[in-house]
């Protein structure tokens, strides 16, 4: 017991004892100090204090491990990317961190926010890749004052119905540059019943809250277009042999089929269904999980209609940062060694500029201290949009922040895959 | 206690006869699939079933020499589907794969076989040898250990996007007519040389000297050292052998289903694991019919009895009914299909 | 100085081993990945750490002799050094090849890791053949530190490596630590030895120079005992006093604890309870009466799928919006029901079938959970949403506030603990005992075997249902992916690294592996490692095996299992069994029979 | 090999051996000798160190320090499939069988080190034991213990033995069996193989041996000609069964 | 009246006859001894006796009740205890727990009193440990005192011979089935287990059934011996009359049997 106080004190003697030069006074939250050159601001959720030489800190929390690695590593990478092109805010650098894992689960998403909001020098966070780990990372979050932008969160319950109505989890410190889900589904149905004049369609998720959702969102918004829906199935992550799933899709012998799965299993479906009878002329139609490039290089993948947000990146550019998709892409290919694995790479890369530009906007330097106001931040993501990679990204009252229009693209040769996510054959928005 | 088995094994027979019928006379009432549609089911059934069979022989093989399950025998196949990829991809990038498609496919063969086999003999040397003497549950912890460190090395080393390879050309993906049946070419090729070698494996085991000490060491190590043989070696021998198997069914795999990433050998693993002990652990033979029937009951069950009883969405219940076969095989034989060969000093 | 063919092929051998681990680092990912955390303000990263640290331990081991009774210990000398610099310097040149063949070629086609960045990193910033000399240059100084290790007093050696182990922990957990000094008041401490993340360099220097000289004992073990002799000694009245102080002491730390440590360790240690009741829970299964269950999880899923649809108000068929308290028990009793469904058929199976068949009851539970055949009653994918965690007067206790939860985990991991230690130290305790020892035997000495893994069985099954039933309140939802084969494959390894058939080694595995490295969907305190979490936990586990195959703290029985050999060697070394000369006349068959 | 052995060579030698398990020492200091057509008992309680004697013998475990040496050779450290090729070969306890494997498998793998033709051995071996004839596409499992005492001993010759190791040979058999075998393995010394004998039953043991050593805790206590430990008082205490 | 009758007892494995139709009966009180080669049924017979094997035909009485698809517990709870072969204690429990252990089917708390530690509950823990104590100090100063807490493993072969018979002693039998009790055992070891085996019956009245090779303990204990040979009893009778009969010297003993 002595050996532990005796150590105690001789450590706190030698650190203190190092640190003579500095200031006592460095915990104060707000005080009103007026000799200064400038005022220290105020702010309501208080600030995050900065130093000479600091890092300013915010995180990234993705899916990032597991079967659903492909999903958040991209958007990780995507802020790694941001942050460097964004460069240093007054002076001091920004620091991302490790990137820490969502798990794409409620728990990993509730226990990760903890391990953010414990650290009272993080200003904001990029993620989650998963709409079930934000419902439970966005209170705790939010609670702590910190602002978290979401790139491939599509889930209506976080932000509001698009009408005016908040969702059942909005939080007001929550924001995201993905699409609001909500119209996906109705989407695709016009797009099956109405452009392509066909009345009977199947659908197939994995078991996905979000490919469940979305499968069931537009099977309802189908039927109450007039449309049959003549099976409502689904497979299991992992599963490779699609021919069961496929037969029983066929006894119902649709016209279209929408599978708004992810890769591997989408990838397995369209390679399969050739041997499938039965089968040979229904329509594809997949949605955004399938917006990758490793399925639409596969040649069995040409034909198929892919739903999402609106990819048609072209010339569009970063108005913060001045790149390019095309910049992008050859600068994460140098980095990873690979091409993004999934869709949101862009969106994350926009959320992140967008974070940085409003605390570039908020910080304020006295006395060498960087003072960051929390509320401040947040007023400054509600305020006035900029043009991202994605298109111009500006935020509505509940945090959705990105452009809501849904397009289908038909996706033709497996060559040439840019033409592909360009070639829009149908957009919806609300 | 013995009663209440009784119940269960009687319910699982009417639900069985329930299902089938309600699924028969939905087919009478032309509903269901077609007879082409349950012509297919059963075929890729058995496709995916042969390739099951030929990881389970790997386990098979490990149980049979060192009596615990080998966990990271799934990873041991994914490493070959996984190295085959980056010469399939390249040997697509030069043109060789759709001029000489024979000559390539062999070419990534040998190097899945390789790549599978090195792995599977690595694992052995730096995990397992020194945990021979060690209780069963130590060296099941440790493949564990090992299929997390594989999978995970992998994603690392290789990246975590799933990886396509190539198609294969247009003839071999027809359908071939076989035996009367017209049969996807894909999967006549896959069914083929899983069986062939299948085949080779047991007479591998059955009539050559390595094989002959393969079985001694499985029986009776100690007594086995006596005779003079190599412990050590035959042990990596068996290792070896499986890793081989394993090699092969990542080919085949990536010929079917073409799409590989670092998490493809987990679900197969666990499946060829049931396959294995649906056979009766231990058994060679065991293992590939255990793969078959555990392929097709997969593919084919959930049609056959659930759409029967009116579930919906039924191919999500897949693996449902595929370890419902398995319970029920193990209530009705305690020790699998064929029964277990387990060694003299498993007995003790 | 020359070496001896054996010592030369260690060195070889252990050059080549930490050069190829260094290489491993680098390649998949890990280097590069952790150089973005210092933990050592401004010279350590943890990307160096992760890469280096293989290197003075292979010059430890590359010089390191195992003590042999009877043998005479070889004497140490300048050859340690030699030997030391040597292992460095060959792992370093491997290291060097790397670096120029990363360079010189293209790999990332096949190795997405190897970048560009990673060659910068490995040679320092510098120029290549600068920047090289310092790749093979430290690897050698740091071998050449392990090889002298052997030099230092034992007593000197220990403390340094404890020493540097605590600055270690002290840098890397720095968010905790920090939180730690705010919520005691030191934010001034925090604040100051801490910067961007990272340990100060000169609070580092203090903090070793102020562990060094702490004595460092070679056993904890042997303290742990003293204690308990202390605590539990003969007298009774004495004994009963000790145990209601500690008991005393125990029940006011745990109160102040959570208080102490602020919500981010109150979450990991809430996560860890969770893992530790359902630990405590599968020890009884596996632990105890040895049978091999794979699919402990789905006893879990039941008592969180039972808590979610009777409380939850979005449950989709039956929404009694029960309290937390009135659901608790039938989620209790609903998985000791589903206990004895999946127990009665797979009880008579053994060993691998047992382990496949509950693997396979696990996925089955799972999926149907999942399934939209049952998703009018359970949700589905989609869940259940919005469980109003556990009323507690006027207040909610859910996982918005860890502090809180975590009081409830303390209890609910006290209740499983003395339930596992009751049952363990009673009749029922003895027959699991006999069975996982000898079945055939247990029954013929009368122990009803379908009875007694049955029992084994719904006591798991409860406990799994008891954590299922505050996981749900804690999180607030439930997902069927929660419920994954990882989850039951997670725990079985908390018990068996832990110690299998004890208490306080489950306890202390749930708190290194769950609390450290993270659980299957949540993280520990080593956030940071996410994306390597499971390839740090797969070596871990493979090294655990190979060398502390008993777990961190055994149970005796079991270290005995894993040392039988040894055991036995000793047992007829003890010269009072078998001596010739002084075998005792058969005069004592002469006592009287007294049953 | 080639060279002939003289006559006095023994065919096994131990010389100070020491064998650790892990860090207990289990072997002290070792030492034995065997001379050709010589049968030599190894006496000793249970755990007493004899069948870790014959484990360093046949290169299972390896000796910390201490030579074994066979034909003039030093064998530390070979493995054991190279101890076996030096001729020599071992009947274990409770004669261990491949069980799954036939009687003719279980027999050939007995020569499984030497390449050519084993049929000349195998008969040989049907001739000592006439009875396995007709049993030899019999799996082993299914013969009685008596059957399966002589595919054991078979086995063991199949490899052309110089030197003979019998495990307890006594160990759990029928008066009438342990009869037979230490018939058979007079037989086979007479033939000209050299045995090496680990007994419990010392009175049975040393009835047919020619000279004894007696193991304890890892050390040889007494090593004697047969007949004089027969006749050693302390012999006859402790293993004999004579209280004084 | 017999207290244990077997009637045409067959039992098989896969072809393998290993009973084929064995009778006899052990009364009350008495020691009889089971012999024969190798291979003979002995074990087998054990085995069907104690519920491990199930026989295919034939019935096993005892105390006027018929064993026949009893579980290996239940039979043991009507008062049959055995020892093993090849020693089978639980090797990592220690030799009080191996003793409480086969008191399980005398007591009744279940895991619900054992959590709660309810006073009946604890009077039954202090009641077995008393009573194991007993058996134990059976034994002399062998295995009592400081081998109370030793694990079972760490024990002497003759000890463990001793304590599997103390676990047997334990369950309260009325009848005890030895497998080859002194196999593996020197001389003085041996004469002492036979005096033991004695007094077995003698002190605590119990029925002994034993399987032994060693000519001299099977004579010196047995009331009556049984020889069986290729799974039926090929003769019967005290040992003189059993030893002189020709079959089993020639099946059995090869020579006439020599006192060892």
């Amino acid at each position: 017991m002595r050996k532990w106080v005796w150590l105690l004190s001789c450590f706190l003697l030698a650190a203190t004892a190092c640190g003579d030069g500095e200031d006592e006074t460095t915990t104060t939250q707000a005080p009103t100090t007026t000799e200064a050159m400038m005022e220290i601001p105020e702010d309501p959720l208080g600030l995050v204090e900065v130093g000479a030489g600091e890092e300013i800190q915010i995180r990234s929390l993705n899916a990032i491990t597991g079967d659903v690695a492909f999903l958040g590593l991209p958007n990780q990478r995507g802020v790694e990317l941001a942050i460097a092109d964004y460069g240093p805010i007054s002076g001091r650098s920004v620091s991302v961190g490790t990137g820490l894992d969502d798990l794409c689960s409620p728990e990993g998403g509730q226990a990760s926010a903890q391990v953010i909001v414990s650290d009272p020098s993080v200003v904001g966070v990029i993620g989650t890749s998963c709409s079930g780990a934000a419902e439970a990372a966005s209170p705790l979050i939010s609670n702590a004052g910190l602002v978290m932008i979401s790139p491939s969160n599509t889930s209506p319950a976080l932000t509001s119905d698009l009408a005016g109505t908040p969702g059942k989890s909005y939080q007001v410190g929550y924001y995201r540059t993905a699409h609001n889900d909500l119209f996906q589904g109705q989407a695709v149905a016009r797009f099956v019943f109405d452009e392509l004049g066909l009345g009977n369609a199947a659908t197939i998720h994995d078991g996905d809250p979000y490919t469940q959702g979305l499968a069931q969102a537009f099977s309802d918004a189908f039927e109450g277009l007039g449309g049959e829906i003549t099976t409502f199935t689904a497979v299991n992550k992992g599963d490779t042999d699609m021919t069961a799933v496929l037969t029983e899709v066929s006894a119902g012998d649709p016209e279209a089929i929408f599978f708004p799965i992810f890769m591997p299993e989408g990838g397995f479906i369209v390679q399969q269904i050739g041997g499938i009878s039965g089968l040979e002329d229904v329509v594809l139609i997949g949605a955004d999980g399938l917006l990758a490039d490793n399925f639409m290089e596969l040649p069995e993948s040409e034909g198929v209609y892919l739903s999402g947000p609106d990819l048609r990146y072209g010339a569009n550019t970063n108005s913060i940062t001045g790149k390019s998709a095309e910049d992008f892409l050859a600068a994460y290919q140098s980095e990873y060694g690979e091409a993004p694995s999934a869709a949101f790479w862009a969106h994350s890369y926009d959320a992140t500029t967008m974070l940085l530009r409003a605390i570039d906007q908020v910080a304020m330097e006295v006395d060498g201290t960087l003072y960051i106001g929390r509320q401040a931040l947040r007023d400054a993501l509600s305020g006035p949009g900029f043009n991202g990679i994605i298109g111009h990204i500006e935020c509505d009252n509940w945090g959705d922040c990105g452009s809501q229009l849904i397009t289908v693209v038909h996706h033709n040769d497996a060559r040439d895959i840019e033409s592909g996510k360009s070639n829009v054959v149908f957009g919806f928005s609300p | 206690m013995d009663s209440l088995l009784w119940g269960v094994r009687l319910i699982a027979i009417l639900v069985l006869i329930w299902g089938v019928a309600g699924t028969i006379v939905q087919g009478l009432n032309g509903a269901g699939p077609s007879a082409e549609a349950w012509r297919d089911l059963v075929v890729a059934g058995i496709a995916q079933g042969a390739m099951y069979g030929l990881i389970a022989l790997g386990y098979s093989m490990v149980y049979g020499v060192l009596g615990f399950i080998n966990f990271a025998h799934g990873e041991v196949f994914m490493a070959g589907a996984m190295s085959g990829f980056f010469v399939a991809n390249y040997l697509w990038q030069v043109h060789f794969w759709d001029n000489y498609f024979v000559l390539a496919i062999l070419l990534v063969l040998l190097t899945s076989v390789l790549t599978s086999m090195l792995v599977a003999v690595i694992v052995e040397r730096v995990a397992y040898r020194p945990l021979r003497a060690s209780p069963r549950l130590v060296p099941l912890i440790t493949s564990i250990g090992i299929s997390f460190f594989i999978q995970y090395s992998f994603a690392g080393l290789f990246g975590v996007a799933v990886k396509n390879y190539p198609p294969a050309p247009d003839s071999l993906r027809n359908r071939i007519g076989f035996l009367g049946l017209e049969i996807e070419g894909t999967k006549l090729a896959v069914i083929v040389v899983a069986l062939i070698s299948m085949g080779l494996l047991y007479l591998f085991v059955e009539k050559t000297r390595t094989g002959r000490s393969i079985r001694a060491v499985a029986e009776d190590k100690e007594i086995a050292a006596l005779m003079g043989i190599n412990v050590d070696r035959t042990i990596v021998a068996s290792f070896a052998v499986g890793g081989v198997m394993a090699g092969v069914a990542g080919t085949l795999w990536s010929l079917l289903f073409r799409g590989v990433a670092f998490h493809t050998g987990f679900l197969p693993g666990i499946k060829a694991f049931t396959a294995a002990v649906l056979g009766g652990i231990g058994n060679l033979p065991g293992a590939m019919v255990g793969g078959l029937f555990l392929g097709t009951f997969e593919g084919v069950g959930s049609q056959l009895v659930l759409a029967g009883l009116g579930i919906p969405a039924v191919s999500q219940l897949k693996d449902v009914v595929a370890f419902t076969a398995l319970v029920l095989v193990l209530i009705f034989r305690p020790t699998g299909l064929f029964g277990e060969r387990l060694s003299s000093e498993d007995r003790a | 100085m020359t070496l001896t063919t054996r010592e030369a092929r260690k060195t070889l051998r252990w050059s080549v081993i930490a050069g190829l681990v260094m290489v491993f680092t680098s390649a998949v990912g890990m280097m590069e990945s952790f150089d973005d955390r210092l933990i050592i303000y401004p010279v350590l990263s943890l990307g160096y750490l992760m890469l280096f640290w293989i290197v003075p331990l292979a010059g430890f081991q590359a010089t390191h002799l195992p003590r042999l009774e009877g043998i005479e210990p070889p004497g140490k000398g300048l050859s340690n050094v030699l030997i030391g610099a040597l292992t460095g310097l060959g792992a370093g040149v491997i290291l060097a090849v790397f670096v120029v063949v990363a360079d010189r070629f293209d790999l990332r086609e096949v190795f997405v890791s190897i970048s560009p960045r990673l060659v910068r990193l490995l040679t320092f910033e510098d120029t290549l053949p600068g920047g090289l000399l310092a790749t093979v240059l430290i690897p050698t100084l740091l071998g050449t530190a392990g090889g002298a290790f052997h030099l230092l007093r034992d007593n000197l050696g220990r403390r340094l490596v404890l020493a540097l182990e605590w600055v270690l922990v002290v840098a890397i957990l720095e968010g905790v630590v920090a939180q730690i000094l705010r919520q005691i008041r030191l934010d001034a401490l925090g604040e100051r030895i801490y910067t961007q993340r990272a340990l100060e360099w000169f609070a580092a220097v203090a903090l070793f120079l102020a562990i060094l000289p702490i004595p460092a004992s070679r056993t904890g073990t042997n303290q742990v005992e003293r204690i308990r002799q202390r605590l539990f000694s003969i007298d009774p009245a004495q004994r009963i006093r000790n145990s209601v102080v500690s008991a005393v002491v125990i029940l006011v730390f745990l109160i102040l604890l959570p208080q102490l440590l602020g919500s981010l360790l109150s979450e990991v240690l809430a996560n860890v309870g969770l893992f530790l009741i359902m630990g405590l829970g599968l020890n009884i299964v596996v632990g105890l009466a040895g049978m091999l269950d794979l699919g402990y999880v789905a006893f879990f899923a039941v008592g969180a799928y039972t808590v979610a649809v009777l409380t939850s108000s979005l449950s989709p068929r039956f929404a009694p919006e029960l309290s937390w308290w009135l659901a608790l028990p039938v989620a209790l009793l609903v998985s000791a029901l589903s206990g004895v469904m999946i127990g009665t058929p797979v009880i008579r199976m053994r060993g691998d079938y047992l382990a496949i068949v509950t693997l396979g009851f696990g996925e089955i539970i799972r999926i149907l959970f999942l399934s939209d055949w049952l998703s009018p009653i359970f949700g589905g994918a989609q869940g259940i949403l919005d469980i109003p965690g556990i009323p507690l007067g006027v207040t909610r206790v859910s996982g918005i506030s860890p502090e809180s939860i975590l009081y409830f985990a303390f209890a609910f991991v006290l209740i499983a603990a003395w339930v596992s230690w009751s049952l363990q130290h009673s009749r029922i305790g003895r027959a699991w005992n006999a069975l996982r020892e000898d079945e055939t035997v247990a029954a013929a000495m009368g122990v009803n075997t379908v009875r007694a893994k049955l029992d084994a069985f719904i006591v798991g099954a409860i406990l799994a249902g008891g954590a299922g039933a505050l996981f749900a309140a804690k999180l607030g939802s439930v997902f069927p992916s929660s419920f994954e084969l990882l989850v039951s494959i997670i725990i079985l390894v908390v018990v068996i690294v832990g110690g299998m058939g004890n208490i306080v080694g489950v306890a202390v595995g749930a708190v290194v592996l769950i609390g450290i490295l993270g659980g299957p969907n949540v993280p520990g305190l080593m956030a940071e490692f996410a994306e390597f979490k499971l390839l740090i936990y797969g070596a871990l586990l493979i090294f655990m095996m190979l060398r502390r195959p008993e777990g961190l703290i055994p149970a005796r029985a079991r270290y005995r299992e894993l040392h039988a050999d040894e055991a036995d060697q000793d047992a007829w070394l003890d010269k009072s069994i078998h001596p010739i000369q002084s075998r005792p006349s058969s005069s004592e068959t002469t006592a009287e029979p007294d049953c | 090999m080639s060279e002939p052995t003289p006559i006095d060579q023994p065919v096994l030698e131990l010389r100070n051996v020491h064998t650790h398990y892990g860090p207990v020492h289990v072997l002290k200091e070792v030492s034995l000798e065997i001379r050709p057509g010589q049968i030599v008992c190894l006496l000793g309680g249970n755990a007493s160190g004899k069948t870790t004697t014959l484990k360093t013998i046949l290169g299972m475990v390896s000796p910390t320090s201490g030579e074994v040496v066979i034909g003039g050779r030093i064998v530390n450290g070979l493995p054991t499939a190279e101890i076996v090729k030096l001729g020599v070969s071992m009947v274990p306890e409770n004669r261990r069988l491949f069980n799954r494997m036939t009687v003719k498998e279980n027999l050939e793998i007995g020569a499984y080190l030497r390449s050519g033709d084993t049929s000349e051995d195998l008969d040989r071996i049907l001739k000592l034991f006439p009875v396995l004839e007709q049993r030899l596409t019999q799996r082993a499992g299914t013969l009685s213990g008596g059957e399966q005492q002589m595919v054991a001993v078979g086995r063991a010759l199949m490899a052309q033995p110089k030197l003979l190791l019998m495990d307890e040979p006594s160990m759990g058999l029928a008066p009438i069996l342990v009869t037979q075998n230490f018939e058979i393995i007079q037989q086979i010394n007479q033939a000209g193989t050299t045995v090496l004998m680990v007994e419990q039953n010392a009175r049975l043991a040393l009835s047919i041996a020619d000279y004894g050593y007696v193991l304890q805790t890892g050390r040889i206590v007494l090593n004697d000609t047969a007949q004089k430990l027969a006749t050693n008082p302390e012999m006859r205490r402790a293993y004999l069964g004579e209280v004084d | 009246m017999a207290l244990l009758e077997i009637r045409d007892l067959h039992l098989s494995f896969g072809g393998l006859q290993a009973l084929a139709g064995v009778d006899f009966e052990v009364n009350e009180n008495e020691i009889v001894s089971v012999i024969g080669p190798n291979g003979a049924g002995k074990t087998s017979l054990f085995n069907a006796i104690t519920g491990l094997y199930r026989p295919d035909q034939g019935d096993i009485v005892f105390g006027g009740h018929s064993l026949m698809g009893l579980e290996p517990s239940e039979i043991t709870r009507a008062g049959i205890a055995r020892t093993f072969q090849n020693v089978r204690l639980f090797p990592n429990m220690t030799v009080l727990e191996n003793v409480m252990v086969a008191q399980h089917c005398r007591t009744h708390s279940g895991p619900f009193r054992a959590v709660l530690r309810t006073p009946s509950m604890r009077r039954e823990e202090a009641h077995i440990e008393a009573v194991a104590k007993e058996i134990l100090a059976f034994f002399g100063s062998r295995l009592v005192g400081y081998r109370f807490d030793q694990p079972a493993h760490s024990l002497s072969y003759a000890n463990r011979r001793r304590l599997e018979m103390a676990r047997a002693m334990a369950t309260q039998p009325r009848l005890i089935l030895l497998d080859e009790p002194v196999a593996g055992m020197n001389p003085n070891e041996t004469g002492e287990l036979a005096r033991l085996i004695h007094r077995l019956r003698d002190h605590l009245g119990l029925t002994v059934v034993v399987v032994e090779h060693d000519m001299g303990v099977v004579r010196e204990v047995s009331d009556r011996v049984v020889v069986l040979d290729h799974g039926i009893r090929i003769a019967e009778g005290t040992f003189e009359e059993v030893a002189a009969t020709d079959e089993v010297i020639e099946a059995y003993l090869g020579q006439p049997a020599t006192p060892t």
